[in-house]
């Protein structure tokens, strides 16, 4: 393991406000294989998971970052004084999770997946940057065309767009549910 | 459908059923308290989320749906609802109607058994399984949110090496000036002509200065000022430099002379010094 | 050694902004003996001790502070200058918007519109090549002009100027609240 390399990850990711990517940490780094990084990432990334640690270094919109542990909430927020973090109102979940699972997509084809007009969560997630504004279709009125942010998968703690729920999942949930019915 | 029944304070609450359901759905047996509505329209995020609910109640399979049954405890939860919005619920209504139509075309005689393709209840069966899917994910993209929600991440730039050490390093007047005299002597040899560019208020540069702080963090001092249009307007952001060094609104850092000059706001600015500055 | 004491002034000391005092951690943590509380400073402190460790905990101002150290000072520089030609500020956007609907049009122009002057962003979209000069304007001065690029459309996924989403367009999103707040 090459430490000193391990130690200027470590501060880079320290550095950073937004999740560090692997382009980043090329470009400041320069000539350093993949792996070595790679390796150097997993090593402290270990580093940080024994229980008594307060921080962690998780993986969230493609890159690497600090974060407090769930279990730890309170006290962050006993020390900023402040309340706990307002989650999204359903009908914006609803319609962000339709806009990931089948961006890019229109508002027209939101409402239909929904059965109601959707424009209000519209409005509300592209003012939070959770979906963006990505062009027009090629469709009679020209609508526009939404897809869902980097700041979405943060906002998730996803990697990539591929660490949605899978299909299969979701089936198998369904089949579960089935069977407590019948 | 009666649009706008006023009733008095009672938005909130669906009242309790008047009249109790004659017919329980002859496929399952549903306890009477069970289906006292006491869910406000609100609550549902569309038809589809209602007819899931009343599905699900039911404990129906969503392939084999009872539309006869689900037609009237649809439209029952409608009536139930104090104000109907027409133009806001008229998804609810559409597909009232789509109920209605499919009910009526399953009454209809068939010279032969309806095929899987021909159910008119498929176009609606369809939907709600693609809903159902949504809802799914939904239910797991928000365990992801309530995890996340519960980590912290810091927003502001930590601090870099000893701050300490950084506090030995801080520029003094003399420091700035001379760089700025420097400066000065370049761009006037650079400068043949000296456009008269638009008057500058120190005002609006200090302004300027605190907001590109605001939202950068820092500023490489040097190439702001290269950046200046005039030299007039370079002049007064020098000035409006120094006013902010001496209001204790910046902190402004040099590791060696002729270097570059970093600038960052200070924590313990006082507020109202940043939006300009009073002269008496 | 208690643990959950470690990891919790792990939390606060991460998410202070200044450095953590002794009575700023009584605040939060209420009645922990302050020996209890030294003893598990000084083994967190132990923890980012060894070379391998990039940051560190000093203490700092009568209080503790998460720092890098010393010796990665070039890394953080260089860091610290990628985060600044990444970051698209508000003030560029700004311009950038001003420039994308108004276009062609001068500095004088924008800076009019956005009733601050410009120049700054102006230089900052000319070097990230989202705007370009295109000539002349005949008017007293001859001010240059403006227009966006090419690699505009490109990072907004426009396919010509005309997709820009239009004045009804984000209107309709932005009104909509008042109907379904009625």
């Amino acid at each position: 393991m090459n430490e000193q390399l391990k130690a200027i990850l470590e501060v880079l990711i320290f550095m950073s406000q937004d999740p560090l990517t692997m382009k980043k940490i090329k470009e400041v780094l320069g000539e350093v294989p993949e792996e070595e990084i790679n390796a150097a990432l997993e090593a402290l990334r270990q580093d940080y998971s024994p229980a008594d640690r307060g921080i962690q270094i998780i993986q969230s919109g493609g890159g690497y970052i600090f974060t407090t542990k769930p279990e730890h909430d309170q006290w962050v927020r006993r020390f900023l004084q402040v309340e706990k973090k307002t989650k999204l109102s359903s009908a914006a979940l609803e319609t962000l999770s339709i806009i990931a699972y089948h961006q890019p997509i229109t508002q027209a084809e939101i409402a239909a997946i929904r059965g109601v007009d959707s424009t209000y969560s519209v409005k509300t997630l592209l003012q939070k940057k959770l979906i963006k504004i990505v062009g027009r279709k090629k469709a009679p009125g020209n609508p526009l065309v939404y897809r869902t942010t980097e700041k979405f998968l943060q906002y998730f703690g996803l990697n990539s767009l591929d660490d949605l729920p899978k299909e299969e999942e979701i089936r198998k949930i369904l089949e579960e549910e089935k069977q407590t019915v019948s | 459908m009666e649009p706008e029944v006023p009733v008095a304070q009672e938005t909130e609450k669906v009242p309790e059923p008047q009249e109790v359901q004659e017919e329980t759905a002859a496929t399952q047996p549903a306890s009477p308290s069970e289906d006292s509505y006491q869910v406000k329209l609100e609550i549902f995020e569309g038809p589809l989320d209602l007819l899931l609910y009343l599905i699900r109640k039911k404990k129906i399979d969503i392939h084999d749906i009872p539309i006869a049954v689900i037609t009237r405890d649809y439209l029952e939860y409608l009536e139930r609802k104090d104000q109907i919005n027409l133009d806001r619920e008229a998804e609810f209504l559409f597909i009232a109607a789509l109920l209605i139509y499919i009910k009526s075309q399953m009454l209809l005689p068939r010279e032969q058994e309806v095929s899987q393709e021909e159910d008119p209840r498929r176009i609606l069966v369809d939907r709600l399984l693609e809903y159902q899917k949504v809802k799914i994910a939904c239910s797991m993209l928000r365990e992801k949110e309530e995890d996340q929600l519960m980590r912290w991440k810091r927003t502001f730039l930590p601090p870099v090496a000893r701050p300490d050490e950084l506090d030995l390093l801080e520029v003094s007047l003399f420091d700035l000036a001379e760089t700025f005299f420097l400066i000065m002597k370049r761009k006037e040899r650079e400068n043949f002509r000296v456009i008269k560019g638009k008057d500058v208020s120190v005002e609006e540069k200090i302004k300027e200065i605190v907001d590109y702080l605001e939202k950068n963090g820092q500023m490489d001092f040097l190439e702001y000022f290269s950046s200046q249009e005039t030299l007039e307007e370079a002049l007064v952001s020098f000035f409006c430099l120094l006013e902010l060094i001496k209001n204790h609104v910046v902190i402004a850092l040099q590791e060696q002379l002729f270097q570059t000059i970093r600038v960052w706001l200070r924590k313990d600015r006082s507020p109202h010094l940043t939006h300009g500055h009073s002269h008496e």
